[in-house]
């Protein structure tokens, strides 16, 4: 159940409505998802991408049935337009996968296209894919003002602590022996 | 105000530029005028001071403007990410890297800091004076070492010009110099030594807080960092009321092979500094005096280091940090390192306990 | 599943309870190799937060407590009794093959076919409604199909059953047969057109000319079956409450 | 004589239920009854049952909504003769656990409310009794579902 996109697409609306009917529809969606896995990146238009999104890991999730599954074999079949890549899907994907269950992609919002029409446009791939990562995070700098401001803080309590815990050990051995 | 202008002035203004110039030329002549008959009095008012330093500096920057009649051009090359390789014909003498970084973006602009010139740190109001490849330097960078060094010098300057105006007339200022405390230590401070009469004075947080709106107003007329390299001649000549200053110019000159001082203006308050500077005071957001140390020396006057902290526009931090930020900031610092301080201070702590 | 959530274990147990839960665990697992879950219990696919059903089974439970309701498949003939306080012994029974199973939860509804005199009746039974005395299973057996709407078109023949029938006995251990019989329908104006591929029904013997059904194949949909869009696989939420059932019709 | 024709009618009638089925449509508009919808009598009065080129047509319904449902009286176009009848069954399913019928059943009354028939083969409906005022049509019924 897509509670996600139920949610994004008001009012119980399963899925979008794209192409020119419903078997137009999947037609596109099998192309997206044909090149998704001979490219493993590709850029299209956001609705199609998020569309696409279930379906290719869907297939991942069949696929790891394993080659001789005879219900998987026809879903890769149907999926796949282009035959080369059963092979890529149950060989290479799928051990790729192996340790995952779900999340096998991963999808971004990219500018809007500079076409006509302005669509909004989205980037999709799959996880663990040899492109240079889309977004790189950055961690937090530890040399800006404020980070050295907070870093000299942090070492000044340390250094009290450090002097004070003697202090208080000492305290206790020493109403120890009283004791 | 019309010199704060300068400094915003763009390249390739050159018509307008003389002839501000010799407007303010003429109005330098008159009031030197009055300058040579007040000049004898021993001891000045610190407004009068300032104003004299400050025209002594306008003086040599128009001086040295004339050093170049005509405008030549130079190539600035900028290297750096969001536009590697951009070709800039600009003014020699004239343009500075802003108006570089106002043809990039205005991002460029608001963010950085200081320029990176052939490898050489330079103000962002600085004019260029050769042909050079040009980068910039912002607080979020890699490793931003220079500009916070750049930022701790400014609010030091800052805190200077608010001291050296926030007592009466009756009472002697002296600013000695900024020491280069690193960020680290907590704050930056102004060593200064306060008239003789206010030995026994110890300033309240009212006092710190009065100094602080100093600051602040100060900030919020957003004032640009004028820089002008000179010659230790002219640079006796601007702080020839200040023994400190003249000794510390001396120093510099001798280490100096060309025998130049650097010398920095904001608003109308002149003073030396080791390095390059934040382009605008409106770069502060967060900015405190918070303390004022005795330090023990031979000397028989007292001086006074004057400790404050504040943070960039681009690094905001939330107000229970800042405050413990402010209460770190309370604590001594010392040039090399705030280890010295908490060292003192935890045995000051030990010995009371 | 707000249910699971409600039901989890008390986490201390004594030893007794750990070697009884686990000879429970042990007896569920064997019996959920021939399990039968009512089709009600299962949620549809869709929003409703899963609270809701959880009540309702519970409510449903208790009624199961009260009213054996036996399990039954479309295609099964069954004679039902229920509570009537306008006929003469305050209370009324039909036999009739059931035709379709529909609503979930306590709503649950089948719909019961006979012919009687030669008119085609129908009655639509709340399977938990409290009006409902009895529910016996006279034939069970299942049908080439999950709905046996047609019937309404099919020739009388096929939905007339002797209102005294005889229970045909049926072990508990057997598999439920499977009915393959194909009824003859009536000439068309019919309800549906049931030769279309969308019905997908096994249960017609159609005598329809080759024309129609070329034509009707025209209406087949062979992508729908890979739009895993489409798929609602129940198989862990079904043995999950079936063995929360289980559990609460055993106390 | 009266035997013989009642014979006749019987088969008329079965052939009449025969082209009946053919003839009826199956559409919603035809689910609960209406004006224009072609009803069945299912009585043995002698009106119902002798065949007519024209089956019974419901041409009003005594109701405020105008829909007939189970115990509704309506007004039949019968053999060019205008005739109360009353609704005991309908193609519409009604409320849960009431029956419904393959096809629109009414009965002839006259306008006291007294069944012209004598005998009702097919079921009716016992849910007719709740409204109390039928019990003689009951009382001629010989199946109650």
């Amino acid at each position: 159940m897509r509670l996600s996109v139920v949610a994004a697409i008001a009012h119980g609306r399963v899925h979008r409505r794209l192409g020119l009917g419903p078997r137009s529809r999947l037609d596109m969606l099998r192309n997206l998802v044909t090149a998704l896995v001979r490219h493993e990146r590709i850029e299209t238009t956001w609705a199609r991408a998020d569309e696409m999104q279930f379906y290719a890991e869907r297939l991942i999730d069949y696929a790891k049935r394993g080659d001789t599954d005879e219900k998987a074999m026809r879903m890769a079949d149907f999926w796949l337009t282009e035959k080369d890549l059963i092979h890529k899907l149950f060989k290479l994907l799928v051990p790729r996968f192996e340790p995952h269950s779900g999340n096998y992609t991963r999808l971004f919002q990219i500018p809007n296209r500079e076409n006509l029409d302005r669509a909004k446009m989205g980037v999709i791939e799959y996880k663990g894919n040899p492109f240079p990562p889309l977004i790189v995070l950055r961690r937090d700098n530890e040399k800006t003002l404020l980070n050295q401001l907070l870093k000299g803080y942090r070492e000044d309590i340390l250094r009290t602590r450090a002097t004070q815990v003697p202090e208080g050990a000492a305290a206790s051995a020493h109403t120890g022996t009283v004791v | 105000m019309r010199s704060s202008d300068w400094g915003r002035l763009p390249a390739g203004t050159g018509s307008n530029w003389a002839m501000a110039a010799r407007w303010a030329s003429r109005c330098l002549r008159s009031r030197q005028a009055r300058f040579i008959s007040t000049a004898p009095a021993s001891r000045l008012s610190a407004a009068e001071i300032i104003q004299m330093r400050n025209e002594l500096f306008i003086k040599e920057k128009e001086r040295q403007l004339s050093l170049n009649p005509r405008i030549e051009k130079i190539e600035v090359k900028y290297i750096g990410k969001s536009h590697p390789g951009t070709l800039f014909i600009m003014n020699k003498a004239l343009s500075t890297p802003y108006n570089c970084a106002m043809h990039l973006s205005e991002w460029q602009c608001k963010k950085s800091v200081l320029a990176l010139v052939d490898g050489e740190l330079w103000d962002m109001y600085r004019p260029l004076t050769k042909s050079c490849e040009i980068q910039f330097l912002t607080f979020k960078d890699e490793n931003p070492e220079e500009v916070n060094k750049a930022y701790w010098r400014s609010c030091a300057m800052i805190m200077a010009c608010v001291l050296k105006q926030a007592f009466k007339d009756e009472y002697s200022v002296t600013l000695i110099r900024a020491p280069e405390v690193p960020v680290i230590s907590g704050a930056f401070c102004y060593d200064v030594v306060l008239d003789s009469r206010l030995d026994d004075w110890k300033p309240t947080k009212d006092n710190f807080r009065s100094l602080t709106k100093d600051a602040f107003n100060l900030i919020h007329k957003d004032l640009p960092f004028e820089t002008l390299h000179v010659e230790a001649k002219v640079a006796l000549e601007i702080f020839q009321h200040n023994r400190y200053k003249m000794d510390s110019i001396e120093q510099k000159a001798s280490q100096n092979p060309e025998g130049l001082i650097k010398l920095h203006r904001f608003g109308d308050f002149v003073d030396i500094s080791e390095g390059p500077l934040i382009p605008r005071t409106s770069f502060c957001y967060q900015y405190e005096i918070t303390a004022a140390h005795d330090l023990q020396t031979s000397q028989s006057e007292s001086i006074r280091r004057f400790q404050g902290v504040s943070l960039p526009v681009h690094l905001k931090a939330h107000h229970t940090i800042w405050r413990r930020l402010l209460e770190r900031s309370q604590r001594l610092v010392t040039e090399d390192g705030s280890l010295e301080a908490n060292d003192r201070s935890l045995e000051a702590k030990t010995a009371s306990t | 599943c707000g249910g699971r959530l409600i039901l989890r274990h008390w986490p201390f147990k004594s030893l007794k309870q750990q070697w009884l839960s686990a000879r429970a665990a042990l007896e569920s697992a064997v019996l959920w190799q021939q399990r039968f879950l009512s089709p009600e219990f299962i949620p549809p696919r869709e929003r409703t937060a899963p609270l809701k059903f959880y009540i309702e089974r519970t409510d449903m439970i208790q009624r199961r407590k009260v009213l054996d309701i036996p399990e039954f498949y479309v295609g099964s003939i069954l004679s039902v009794t229920t509570a009537e306080p306008y006929a003469q012994d305050k209370t009324s029974c039909f036999v009739g093959i059931c035709i379709q199973r529909g609503g979930h939860g306590l709503g649950a509804t089948f719909i019961l076919r006979n012919v009687i005199e030669g008119q085609g009746v129908e009655i639509c039974y709340e399977l938990y409604n409290p009006r409902i005395q009895e529910i016996k299973i006279l034939k069970l057996e299942k049908r080439l199909d999950d709905n046996l709407m047609y019937l309404r078109d099919a020739l009388p023949e096929y939905s007339t059953f002797d209102v005294n029938m005889e229970p045909v006995s049926h072990s508990d251990n057997d598999e439920v047969p499977v009915n393959k019989m194909k009824v003859k329908m009536k000439p068309k104006p019919w309800l549906k057109r049931w030769e279309r591929p969308q019905f997908n029904i096994q249960g017609i013997h159609f005598e329809l000319p080759e024309k129609i059904m070329e034509e009707a194949k025209k209406w087949s949909q062979p992508w729908k079956k890979f739009d895993m869009l489409r798929e609602y696989d129940t198989s862990k939420l079904e043995e999950q409450i079936w063995k929360e059932v289980n559990e609460e019709l055993k106390k | 004589m009266a035997f013989l024709s009642r014979q006749l009618g019987l088969l008329l009638t079965q052939i009449n239920r025969a082209v009946k089925q053919r003839h009826f449509s199956t559409t919603g508009a035809c689910s609960a009854i209406q004006k224009l919808t072609r009803v069945r009598v299912v009585d043995n009065s002698a009106l119902g049952n002798t065949p007519y080129h024209r089956p019974p047509k419901c041409i009003h319904v005594y109701n405020k909504s105008g829909v007939g449902k189970v115990g509704d009286k309506i007004l039949l176009a019968i053999k060019g003769e205008k005739k109360k009848a009353l609704i005991v069954g309908h193609k519409m399913p009604g409320p849960r656990m009431t029956p419904r019928f393959d096809s629109n059943n009414v009965v002839l009354i006259e306008d006291n409310g007294n069944p012209t028939g004598t005998r009702i083969k097919t079921p009716i409906p016992i849910i007719l009794r709740k409204r109390g005022e039928f019990s003689k049509v009951l009382a001629i019924a010989q199946h109650l579902v």
